[in-house]
């Protein structure tokens, strides 16, 4: 544009470019987010009600066994599946990258679970870990008599079913991603280290993974997002049983939302997720600010 | 037959069922300095990549110091090879990129030591050793990248255009860098580059690729002098060599764009013969002023392009031929004015119309 | 363009357009939670009815009566209401009621008199502070023990009248190898078995002591204990696939015969007549009340979102008047497999477990309420968990169990 | 010395890396079939079958009855057209909200990453925040806002609010993307004297096509599935696919037809899956250019 020096024309255009999540931020996640703690702090049902309460619906929290054993569950739940997806996602995508002929139908192989609807996969999940007409029975079947495979009926083991089927839905999108880092790297990169004659899991494990940072944190960030809600592959598979052993807290926070209609207590269900995430994410972020800042700075 | 430190025979490449390189052969003399100098997509670097391992050849043979490698890996064939893009492993420190290759072969932390000290000392990049790449600049980053070559104590070194990222100034200061290195270790260097200038101040040969085959394998004079072919003459030199289209007349005078000049003196490549030809002529060769001889002309001057120490200047012959031709920094010429000039024959290529060849 | 299409695809669309334009005013878009291949003929019933009394029904289905009750309830709080919504019977709408948010039927219960014609416990959870405020539609027996027949025969057993009786058959059935109790481990069928046991075990009063006084004493009553022990006992007789079985699965155990009886509400009579099986020839139907009240009632309700539009209320009155006419009641009955909530009328159009029931329907001794008309979601909810974990945690005793049960019912709602 | 001299192309050798490779490979896809396998089989037998059989044996007789009656004939309600009523309204909501998501995020994490706006750590640490909120809170203040703004029940409040609950992993999607590429690009490009959008459009865009892929997947899967947010914003003229999905394999108290119930999810799953498979052209595209590993 004549007459503008181009500088101050992009500085604003940037700012420009973030008016639309800034609206977006402001408005819907931060206005809900508001009324959602606002809500906890008073007695609403199934509708809101702005009948102050104080801390009641926390204290009740803190009493209810199934948001306690809900807690535990996502800690371990959350912990493999993160670390789960992003191994398998990560061989997956390593794997893929060997210059296959059947590269695209593979890619479709891994990545189809996550196209589909919890509702009725979990079902299928379900039939094939049941003890009486699944795997079990069927390698029975095969004349290992004393075979035992039964975790999603035990109250110690159903988490870990869980845990197969989450990967099994997740690692197809982690693929996808490490995928698009791994093809994001340098080809010259590759032809240095054949010339140093390092070979080729050295390079994944020395110089290729640790230049994934990017795709780590991404998929690191939306796995444990996802795992944080997780809902539907809990409702779908166990329905949170057998009894408590496989309740998460946002199925605890979306049934006393509607099912139950208790919005006051999902509210302080939710914003104590929300307390926990950012007490744990502000720390990281803040580290990760200072660095980069540090970094532009030289 | 002698073989060279690095000897290619009827080498054959394909991308898929698109034929890269055919039937190709090359030599290169121990310690000797080669490039490879064409534009992009010529099969340079496709070339040095099968040299180094990194590419397989459909057919033929690779040999290297005395050893056939063609089904060798590239880390067993004797090379080192330094990338455009510098291609350093971005997590880890400037020693770390120099000592990993070592680190996995096994070599003894003391030796590594010691060779990545040596390496850096001649780089100078000594001072940098526990930096990371995105520390440094570019050049320096190329420092390193050659270092992590030099910690090989490999024979071969392969180029693959490696100064292409930089800027003029540190493009030049990095190319005598690589030349003196030359002289230090006496090894044998494959080169490869878009730019002339590079090709002509490093090589000790120069083999200029078009289309998957080489046009012309000789010294940079040679090549300069005595182009074996139209694109040879047109792709090197700078500022380019002039064409005139027009005909040989009984294999002693040249007649196009409203010139005649006597050919007495021109080395022809086979017998003298007579018919359509295209002249081509350096701007430095052209003669000027009271300089002129034999087939002198007066031509209009054009266009004036002060460089410095020359200028170039663009003129149009009586027929109406451009071409520019090369004047000192400080000439009086301006646009409008007539200029004399003579093509002496000694200096001139002759092509062949038809298939570009010199006569 | 994507109504008219939408339109197109809807036959109750096509007979109003028969019906003329002047049913405009009519018209009536109703939520509802019924989807499947029975529950969707179950819902033609309305549909055809309210449109030869002259209206137009725009249906909006949607599984999952939680789905819903939330696609309704926010698009009434939104500003663009349904004319009508379905609730199960009981005191899901009460937040509705106390917003301002229903219109009251009151001009057709009167018309219909209501008050004569329906159950006591129905009226009671239809109605807030004197008025009413939904239309119930239908009732479902939530406790019956369905059975093989030929299991029974094959291990020499007569159908049982009490849990007691029903644990004798339940051990010949395991000694024969087979499943005794057909069983769907998820939450709400968990609280269910609970509840037909202690209903069974500790009858009406103190049914109602938990569920409606919420009294500690309730819970701490021998009879509670009793039936906490008897629960605690059926753990022996399921089958080790039953936690998170669906609950037709659990049914398909019994038709086939590998299981020897089910305890679900008598929308399993869908999935018994979906294979052809015979109420009375290949399964039977009983219900446990020892101490009597053997019969929980539950079922479904329409409400009536208060309309802007004032011309729309028509159309609310005009469906509530046609769902609980005569014919209306015993065609939908039929379809839905529960009964009609009207008690005058003939119901021998109806298989004979629904005639059991509507037999019982007329001795207000033999009813009680189900939890979901005595105590709010949130506390059923919590009633659930409670039971879940007892019934999945063996390590329970039952005095903990009970002092859980205490916590719940002291818990504000 | 060879007794053969070395000519020509390497010998193919099979090697133990290799062969472990087609092992881990051929593992993992039984391990991601095998639920797809479940389906298939349960979606070629009758009830019947289903009732008696072994889940994970194969259709005594095949019949594609399921196949038809989830498509055009299934009852969703009062409608017994299957769930081909609602795919339009899905494709309707589908590619507006596909494409503004992914241009109101790849905008946003570019502005974040390469200018240096003042606050941009703290609107994305913001963003990150609200990732992890189970979204299903935010329907009800939704509802308020969107009937304030008078766009609740329409195609356009859809859209909005799927560029709403998509915006945070867009942005950080984007924003790691571009933070990963070279800063030298961005400033060769600033040097050049093009403006923000210039450097937008014709360096980072093309440059972002791996990440364009991930997120067109992310975003497809996630809208196309999505259920409660079709159904309590879009309106009843838009109903989503889903919405009949649902009908078919949730209802409570019905009976349950399960070969029709899974026929049902594989078609609605199929617009993604053709994504999937479409997007592979451009997966590969960033290997195209001679690409050599070990």
């Amino acid at each position: 544009m004549p007459g503008f020096p181009r500088r101050l024309t992009s500085r604003a255009a940037a700012g420009l470019a973030l008016l639309p999540a800034l609206t977006i931020l402001l408005v819907a996640h931060l206005g809900s987010t508001s009324w959602t703690i606002w809500i906890s702090l008073t007695s609403s049902r199934m509708l809101p009600n702005s009948n102050f309460v104080g801390l009641r619906q926390y204290e009740t929290l803190l009493n209810n066994d199934r948001w306690l054993v809900s807690a535990q569950n996502l800690a371990v739940f959350g912990t493999l599946m993160v670390v789960g997806s992003l191994l398998v996602g990560l061989l997956l995508a390593i794997a893929i990258d060997q210059r296959l002929r059947v590269e695209n139908t593979l890619r479709s192989i891994f990545l189809y679970p996550f196209s589909m609807s919890f509702v009725v996969t979990g079902l299928a999940w379900q039939w094939m870990l049941n003890p009486t007409h699944g795997i079990q029975k069927l390698v029975r079947g095969w004349g290992f008599e004393t075979f035992q495979f039964d975790w999603i009926v035990r109250q110690e083991t159903v988490i870990y079913t869980l845990v197969f089927a989450g990967i099994w839905h997740a690692a197809g999108l982690v693929m996808a991603i490490m995928l698009a880092g791994l093809r994001g790297i340098d080809e010259e990169i590759w032809k240095a280290s054949r010339v140093d004659g390092i070979p080729a899991w050295r390079t994944y494990v020395s110089i290729v993974i640790p230049m994934l940072g990017a795709s780590f944190a991404t998929a690191g960030i939306l796995l444990s997002a996802s795992v944080v809600r997780l809902y539907d592959l809990a409702v779908a598979m166990t329905n949170g049983g057998p009894g408590l052993a496989s309740e998460v807290p946002a199925k605890f926070v979306m049934d006393h939302l509607f099912e139950r209609g208790n919005l006051g207590l999902a509210a302080a269900a939710a914003t104590s997720m929300l307390v926990t995430v950012v007490s744990i994410a502000a720390p990281l972020l803040y580290a990760r600010s200072r660095a980069r800042t540090a970094e532009t700075r030289r | 037959m002698e073989r060279g430190d690095v000897s290619l025979n009827g080498i054959k490449i394909m991308f898929g069922s698109v034929k890269v390189l055919e039937n190709l052969d090359l030599d290169v003399a121990k310690s000797e300095f080669l490039v490879l100098l064409g534009p992009s997509g010529c099969g340079k670097s496709t070339l040095l990549n099968a040299v180094a391992g990194l590419i397989d050849v459909k057919d033929g043979q690779i040999w290297i110091g005395g050893r056939n490698v063609t089904w060798e890996e590239p880390k067993d064939r004797g090379i080192a090879m330094v990338f455009q893009s510098y291609a350093l492993y971005p997590r880890m420190t400037v020693r770390g990129n120099m000592s990993f290759g070592l680190k996995v072969s096994g070599t003894p932390a003391a030796e590594i030591a010691r060779r990545v000290e040596e390496a850096a000392q001649m780089l100078r990049i000594s001072d940098l050793l526990d930096r990371r790449p995105s520390e440094l600049s570019g050049g320096q980053r190329q420092r390193v990248a050659i270092g992590r070559a030099l910690v090989r104590k490999v024979g071969v070194f392969l180029f693959d255009e490696p100064l292409s990222n930089l800027d003029a100034q540190l493009r030049a200061e990095l190319r005598v860098e690589i030349k003196r290195l030359h002289q230090q270790l006496g090894a044998t260097m494959i080169y490869v580059t878009h730019d002339q200038i590079e090709a002509l101040t490093l090589a000790d040969r120069i083999a200029v690729m078009h289309g998957g085959v080489i046009q012309q394998l000789d010294t940079p004079a040679k090549i300069y002098r005595e182009p074996k072919n139209r694109f040879v003459a047109s792709f090197v030199g700078s500022p380019a060599m002039n064409f005139i289209d027009g005909r040989i007349e009984a294999g002693a005078t040249f007649d196009g764009g409203g010139l005649r000049v006597p050919l007495a003196g021109y080395a022809f490549a086979g017998n003298p013969a007579s018919g359509p030809a295209t002249l081509g002529i350096r701007p430095e060769h052209v003669v000027t002023g009271s300089d002129a001889r034999e087939g002198a002309f007066d031509a209009t001057v054009e266009l004036v392009e002060p460089m410095g120490a020359d200028s170039l200047v663009w003129c149009r012959s009586p027929g109406g031929a451009a071409f520019s031709m090369r004047l000192p920094g400080d000439t009086a010429v301006r646009s409008g004015d007539r200029q004399r000039a003579s093509f002496p024959a000694a200096s001139l290529s002759l092509f062949d119309s038809t298939n570009g060849k010199r006569l | 363009m994507g109504r008219s299409r939408f339109h197109a695809l809807v036959p109750a669309a096509v007979l109003t357009m028969l019906a003329g334009a002047a049913s405009a005013q009519q018209r009536a878009e109703v939520i509802h939670w019924w989807t499947s291949g029975g529950e969707s003929a179950a819902v033609r019933v309305f549909a055809e009815q309210f449109t030869k009394a002259g209206g137009t029904w725009v249906d909006t289905a949607i599984a999952g009566g939680a789905n819903a009750r939330t696609a309704a309830i926010n698009r009434t709080v939104g500003g663009d209401p349904p004319t009508a919504m379905q609730f199960n019977t009981g005191k899901q709408f009460d937040d509705l009621v106390e917003n301002n948010l229903l219109a009251d039927v009151d001009s057709v219960a009167a018309a219909q008199n209501w008050k004569a014609i329906l159950p006591e416990a129905i009226i009671s959870a239809v109605s807030r502070n004197g008025k009413f405020y939904a239309v119930p539609v239908n009732i479902h027996g939530q406790n019956w023990v369905w059975y093989n027949k030929s299991v029974l025969e094959k291990v020499g057993a007569a159908e049982p009248k009490s849990w007691d009786e029903a644990i004798v058959v339940l051990e010949k059935i395991k000694a024969a190898g087979l499943i005794p109790l057909a069983f769907s481990g998820q939450k709400n069928w968990e609280r269910d078995l609970f509840n037909t046991v202690m209903l069974d075990k500790a009858g009406p009063v103190v049914w109602n002591g938990i569920y409606t006084q919420r009294s500690e004493a309730a819970a701490r009553s021998a009879e509670f204990r009793a039936a906490v022990e008897t629960f605690a006992k059926l753990r022996n007789y399921v089958d080790a696939g039953s936690p998170g079985r669906n609950w037709n699965d659990a049914t398909a155990l019994v038709i086939q015969g590998r299981a020897g009886m089910q305890v679900m509400g008598d929308w399993a009579k869908g999935e018994f007549a979906a294979a052809n099986k015979m109420a009375g020839k290949d399964f039977g139907c009983t219900l446990f009340g020892s101490k009597g009240g053997g019969y929980v009632i539950g079922g479904d309700v329409f409400a009536f979102p208060k309309q802007k539009d004032a011309s729309r209320t028509g159309a609310q009155m005009l469906l509530a008047k046609t769902m609980l006419e005569p014919e209306t009641q015993i065609l939908f009955a039929q379809k839905k497999g529960s009964i009609p909530v009207r008690t005058d009328l003939d119901t021998s159009a109806l298989d004979i477990c629904a005639q059991k029931a509507a037999g019982l329907m007329k001795d207000k001794s033999q009813q009680v309420a189900s939890v979901q008309m005595l105590a709010p979601p949130a506390m059923n909810g919590a009633m659930e968990d409670v039971i879940s974990q007892f019934w999945n945690g063996p390590s329970t005793t039952t005095d903990q169990f009970i002092e859980k049960v205490v916590g719940v019912l002291k818990q504000r709602y | 010395m060879n007794v053969i001299e070395p000519t020509g192309p390497r010998p193919k050798r099979t090697s133990p890396a290799r062969v472990g490779l087609y092992a881990f490979l051929a593992i993992s896809a039984l391990f991601f079939l095998a639920p797809l396998y479940v389906m298939v089989v349960t979606s070629l037998k009758t009830m019947d079958e289903i009732r008696g059989g072994y889940i994970l044996s194969l259709p005594s007789e095949l019949t594609f009855a399921a196949w038809t009656k989830a498509w055009s004939s299934a009852c969703t309600g009062l409608n017994c057209n299957g769930i081909r009523v609602g795919f339009f309204n899905s494709v309707r909501i589908l590619v507006p909200s596909v494409i503004v998501s992914i241009a109101v995020g790849s905008l946003t994490g570019y502005a974040l990453s390469f200018w240096r706006v003042r606050g941009a750590d703290l609107i994305f640490g913001a963003l990150m925040v609200v990732a992890f909120i189970p979204y299903q809170i935010f329907i009800y203040p939704l509802v308020r806002i969107f009937s304030m703004a008078g766009i609740n029940q329409t195609l356009f409040g859809i859209v909005i609010i799927h560029t709403i609950f998509g915006l945070p992993t867009m942005t950080l999607l984007f924003r790691n993307y571009f933070a990963s590429l070279p800063p030298e690009l961005f400033k060769a490009a600033r040097v050049d004297g093009a403006g923000f959008l210039q450097i937008f459009r014709s360096i980072m865009l093309p440059m972002a096509i791996p990440m364009i892929v991930v997120a067109v997947i992310l975003q497809v899967t996630g809208i196309w599935n999505d259920f409660i947010l079709g159904l309590v914003f879009a309106g009843r003229e838009n109903l989503p696919m889903t919405v009949q999905l649902n009908n078919i394999v949730n209802s409570t108290q019905g009976e349950r037809a399960y070969n029709v119930d899974m026929a049902a999810t594989m078609l609605t799953a199929l617009v993604p899956l053709v994504v999937y498979f479409g997007s592979g052209r451009w997966f590969v595209r960033g290997i195209a250019a001679g690409a050599v590993k070990g």
